[in-house]
């Protein structure tokens, strides 16, 4: 294998000078508390970072930023690492003048200011966000290198804020006739989306809160709609209204976008959630083993239909399985982790997972989905990944037949 | 206006009811059944000098620029405008989907417009010019002829001309939670399949398109990122 | 009550000009996404950083600064907002050239790599971290304004690496002889804490992942234990040995600090546990409320002995008890968030919370530790806080009795 | 040396042996049976020589400064060397307890000079110049002679002299995860107390002690900071 491995494997004679010789850290005063009043990573983490996908959009602010999932560990997104998704780029908006108001099929149409909202009951919860078109450049060819582009529109937070369903309820809801709201965002794009009303009185939360702390900027600071188990778009930011409505809203992005093509030429409207799905983070796409042994396979896996039952592995390209350990906690709607023993003897290997949900819904194989939803439908791929392990070392993303 | 006291009895204090000049500022989403349509009226040309002035420069003078997003315009038919199909979202003939092949409400045009364009000055035309450049988009694709004039009088005509306004559906189980999923994988654990080949890797040539791996990977840890410049 | 409230009260006319103008971010284009490709705070929560407490300690790089509780949601702790304690500085440590060393009483005393580390079998699981001297200086009378003074050497994250247990198991620890563990830092202060063998084959981790990314250098960079449940001094930082060994190692923070002087002279040694707690972080010290009304008091409680059961409430400083909501998930040795509906009448209130865990311990009164600590023993301070809301909204650090 | 596979069973690959040097290098700390303390010596008057130029600018020619740290030396009696209990630990004569009022073990004191002093320059000391400054603050509190040396042959001596050598105890349930809690609240709910006063509050001078409040408080939500300038 690597470098790496050759350096640790030659004799040491009286040892390692990185422990002979004492390093300076352990012989001088380091830096004092609040350095950084608001800290950040090691400068050694700067590989760990969003990234485009070159050729993907055109303009920036129309664009995504892909998380760095090859380099994270545990289920939450350091805020600093979340995915971004913009139609007509992120504004750092005062929070003074944020207004939401909630109109139409209510008793009572209402404006609330952000003092407002953060003085009603909160609730604090664990969702992973996914973009509806994650792992859509996956449904033809391989095209991109690594888990960061093919699954990277992907994060997972606590979030903290109002439930949608006090909300309605305070303004005088028309339960009779209201059958659906529409979000909308106050960027540039409006952002709209249609929910269906039995989803807005569950478990939708108006929030403010991220991982402690308000929402960033680029994901919608000061408030932003989140919408468990559902796909990203619907998660409208900047949110600045919320209508009660009797229909759905056939809105652009539920109408001429996040709409999935499929072989007799219609095209899928409102495909809103997001299926069970996992995926190996380490060892993934573009990484080099460094050396034969042991190694901890880890990965994540979420359903948007519920909790995560079970996930297994494969190292032989899903001839055999083995089930994983499930890091806690198993939370609905949210990432799990999974981790599984794995000794590299040196040769090529085949990893994959597959996660089942409490449903009892069992992951995909690609040629399952293809098999329903042809090539092209973009959105909502949560098939099987596979990395080919090469005899170098080297991982690469490949298609299974 | 009377400014009552919001949700007085649950959570006292908190949010007053909304002003209709601030409903009206704000509800400015447009239905598919046109509620929250403005009344006004645009013509084909007046849209044209509208689209060369604010749109042309990111969408190409036809609409079929490719520079900064899909094009508008674009693969859609004569044919297409009867059958409310666009025929060429099956096969392979179109090589990308246009706005136009896939819009199955003329509703959501305006509103889109209304709310989000110009990209870069968004919320800036008035009714007239929304109505006109919307006019001008359907007369580009021949659904509606260069002399028309659409208002909020006939747009539920033009509704009736869309290529792909029967192209979309929800038959799927993916709005509903409790849904039926499109597939039945199975959960096996022993000799699952037989022989497995690889159909798909990445080509050489892309290798190196989303730039040096090596760069994009941790520096401790079990890997290292390839070195993809090498 | 206050300004804003004034403002909102108001005859609005026609509405407010913050609807009724479109604010520019609706009118204009965003940003790109990547502009930061770490991303950062809204520049309007400048106000939410470790601070400080001036006078507390004399030197920056033997300090604590201290976590901005009053503004935070939920149990996680942004990792930009993690509390601080150093003895001897911080560093941004190499990790390629950090070691671990396990000896002692081991068949095999050992040397890892942080590449080596990372490859073992991981786990993931959140835990609060809280420094022994947290609430301190409430032994005494009344000194600090905030809750960020009183409680804020208290964070949480979800932490990832390797089980305690899984080295010393590999490197042969002599499981006849060895009762304690040594960890030392490489640090200048090389910060030393005995742990019981018990424990360190328990739940005790060695880290590196902390919320999704690596540890921050001001958090130990690349490598920390973590001792869920005990105060924060034993997850020593920049860790670069394990001893095995047969009796306590008496280390200075084990005979000179962190040890609790009781009433009659003698101190108490090896206090690691941190017991059952709580503290409402909204409304707190140095806050005034905005208004009359509805409000959604807010708290964190926890417990280093196992889950938190059950948060009681009191608007009345301890005469009558209401039990809050307590958000989920509910982990062990991990914070809790609890919520309680308000409705404050213009009135004086006198806020507390008291935490019961699940081995049925009762968060005392002041009152009751001191009858048996006395009020100079500095450390393990989890007495019932008290927030006194006076009439003008202003809200005031007070000891009742 | 001979290189062995670590754990070549569980986890193959991972890790290696520490070779003696290594250990050596590292292992450093000493326990209060003294094991790890290295053979060596060192005279009080050599140890005041290495505090004069090494120590004292922090902690004062005599161990009192209160200006980088609290104080090391001050607060023992020859009475607490007798009993090994430092009498001024209980009441209010002394204002801070000193590092020396609280030491029990002595070859804690040993340990951190070597490990963690001088501040900025730690493990820069010899073994001798550890064992004379340790002689020296041990002089300073008057637990040695001004002519001692100092020397792993000896150091068990003192810790029979150490001031405060019994004042420490483990009667406590906070070691052990099932230990017994000093404290036995209950969960009351209704008419617990029947009267409730302040008997504490922030001092009016110490209002602004920590800064603005005010901009310690986000700029919205429930509550602002208050304006503790004004
Ligand atoms: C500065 C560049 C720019 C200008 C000027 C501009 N657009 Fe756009 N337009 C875009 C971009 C970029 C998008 C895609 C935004 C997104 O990602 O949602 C878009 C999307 C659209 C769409 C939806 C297409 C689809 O399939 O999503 C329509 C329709 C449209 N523009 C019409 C117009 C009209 C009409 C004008 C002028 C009044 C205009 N545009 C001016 C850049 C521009
Ligand atoms: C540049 C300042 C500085 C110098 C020089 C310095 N010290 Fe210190 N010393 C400190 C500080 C600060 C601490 C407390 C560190 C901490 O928070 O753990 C300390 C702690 C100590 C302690 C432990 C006191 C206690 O109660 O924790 C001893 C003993 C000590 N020093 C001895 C020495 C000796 C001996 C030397 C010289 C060989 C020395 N110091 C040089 C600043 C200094
Ligand atoms: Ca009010
Ligand atoms: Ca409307
Ligand atoms: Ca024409
Ligand atoms: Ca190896
Ligand atoms: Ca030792
Ligand atoms: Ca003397
Ligand atoms: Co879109
Ligand atoms: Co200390």
């Amino acid at each position: 294998a690597g470098v790496a491995a050759r350096a640790r494997a030659q004799d040491i004679g009286d040892g390692d000078p990185a422990i002979l010789n004492l390093p300076e850290h352990s012989k001088t005063l380091g830096l004092p508390v609040a350095s950084n009043p608001y800290g950040l990573p090691s400068r050694y983490e700067k590989n760990l970072q969003r990234r485009e996908s070159p050729g993907l959009t055109r303009v920036g602010a129309a664009s995504v930023s892909f998380c760095p999932l090859q380099g994270m560990f545990g289920i939450i997104t350091a805020n600093g690492l979340h995915f971004e998704r913009h139609h007509q780029g992120w504004h750092d908006i005062d929070p003074q003048q944020h207004r939401l108001m909630i109109n139409g099929l209510v008793k009572n149409p209402s404006v609330f200011t952000m003092d407002d909202i953060m003085r009603l009951p909160s609730v604090s919860r664990m969702h992973f966000i996914e973009c509806g078109a994650n792992t859509g450049m996956e449904w033809g060819n391989v095209a991109v290198p690594t888990v960061q582009y093919t699954h990277g529109m992907l994060s997972c937070c606590e979030f903290t804020g109002v439930p949608l369903s006090i909300l309605l309820d305070a303004c005088g809801i028309d339960k009779k006739r209201a059958r659906f709201i529409l979000a909308e965002g106050a960027d540039g794009s409006g952002m709209t989306r249609t929910i269906s009303i039995e989803r807005a009185m569950d478990d939708v939360i108006v929030a403010y809160g991220m991982n402690g702390e308000m929402l960033r900027p680029e994901n919608g600071y000061p408030l932003r709609l989140v919408v468990p188990g559902v796909q990203g778009v619907s998660w409208v930011k900047w949110l600045r209204r919320i209508e009660v409505g009797d229909m759905p809203y056939a809105t652009k992005d539920e109408t001429v976008h996040y709409i999935d093509l499929m072989p007799d030429g219609t095209h899928r409207q409102y495909t809103s959630i997001q299926e069970c799905k996992s995926v190996i983070t380490t060892p993934s796409g573009g990484q080099m083993l460094i050396d034969k042994g042991f190694f901890n396979i880890s990965g994540i896996a979420w359903s948007g239909r519920g909790k995560v039952k079970r996930v297994d592995v494969s190292v032989d390209g899903g001839k055999n399985w083995r089930s994983a350990r499930l890091e806690t906690p198993i939370l609905s709607k949210c990432l799990t982790r999974f981790n599984m023993d794995w000794v590299w003897d040196g040769g090529p290997a085949l990893l994959q997972s597959r996660a089942i949900d409490e449903t009892g819904y069992v992951q995909p194989q690609m040629r399952q989905l293809r098999e329903v939803r042809g090539t092209k439908s973009i959105y909502h791929n949560n098939a099987i990944q596979s990395w080919q392990v090469a005899e170098t070392g080297e991982v690469g993303n490949v298609h299974v037949s | 206006i009377s400014l009552s006291l919001w949700a007085a009895d649950s959570y006292p204090g908190i949010g007053r009811s909304a002003t209709s000049k601030e409903i009206a500022a704000w509800d400015i989403d447009v239905r598919p059944d046109f509620k929250g349509l403005p009344p006004g009226s645009g013509s084909v040309a007046k849209g044209m000098l509208v689209w060369e002035g604010k749109c042309a420069m990111c969408h190409g003078s036809f609409g079929e620029s490719n520079q900064v997003f899909t094009p508008i315009i674009g693969g859609t038919t004569r044919q297409d405008i009867q059958t409310g199909h666009v025929a060429a979202l099956t096969g392979n003939t179109q090589p990308q989907r246009t706005t136009i092949m896939k819009l199955s409400q003329v509703s959501t045009l305006w509103d889109y417009i209304n709310r989000a364009m110009p990209w870069n000055a968004p919320k800036t035309l008035s009714t007239e010019e929304v109505y006109a450049v919307t006019a001008y988009i359907l007369n580009m694709a021949e659904i509606v002829p260069d002399d028309y004039v659409l208002s909020d009088k006939n747009i539920a005509e033009v509704q009736k001309r869309l290529p792909n306004r029967n192209g979309l559906q929800t038959r799927h189980g993916m709005w509903e939670v409790k849904g039926k999923p499109d597939t039945g994988n199975t959960a096996c654990m022993k000799d699952c399949v037989k022989t497995v080949s690889i159909s798909s890797r990445l080509p050489d040539y892309a290798r190196n398109a989303h730039g040096d791996i090596a760069k994009q990977n941790r520096i401790i840890g079990p890997v290292r990122g390839a070195d993809t410049l090498a």
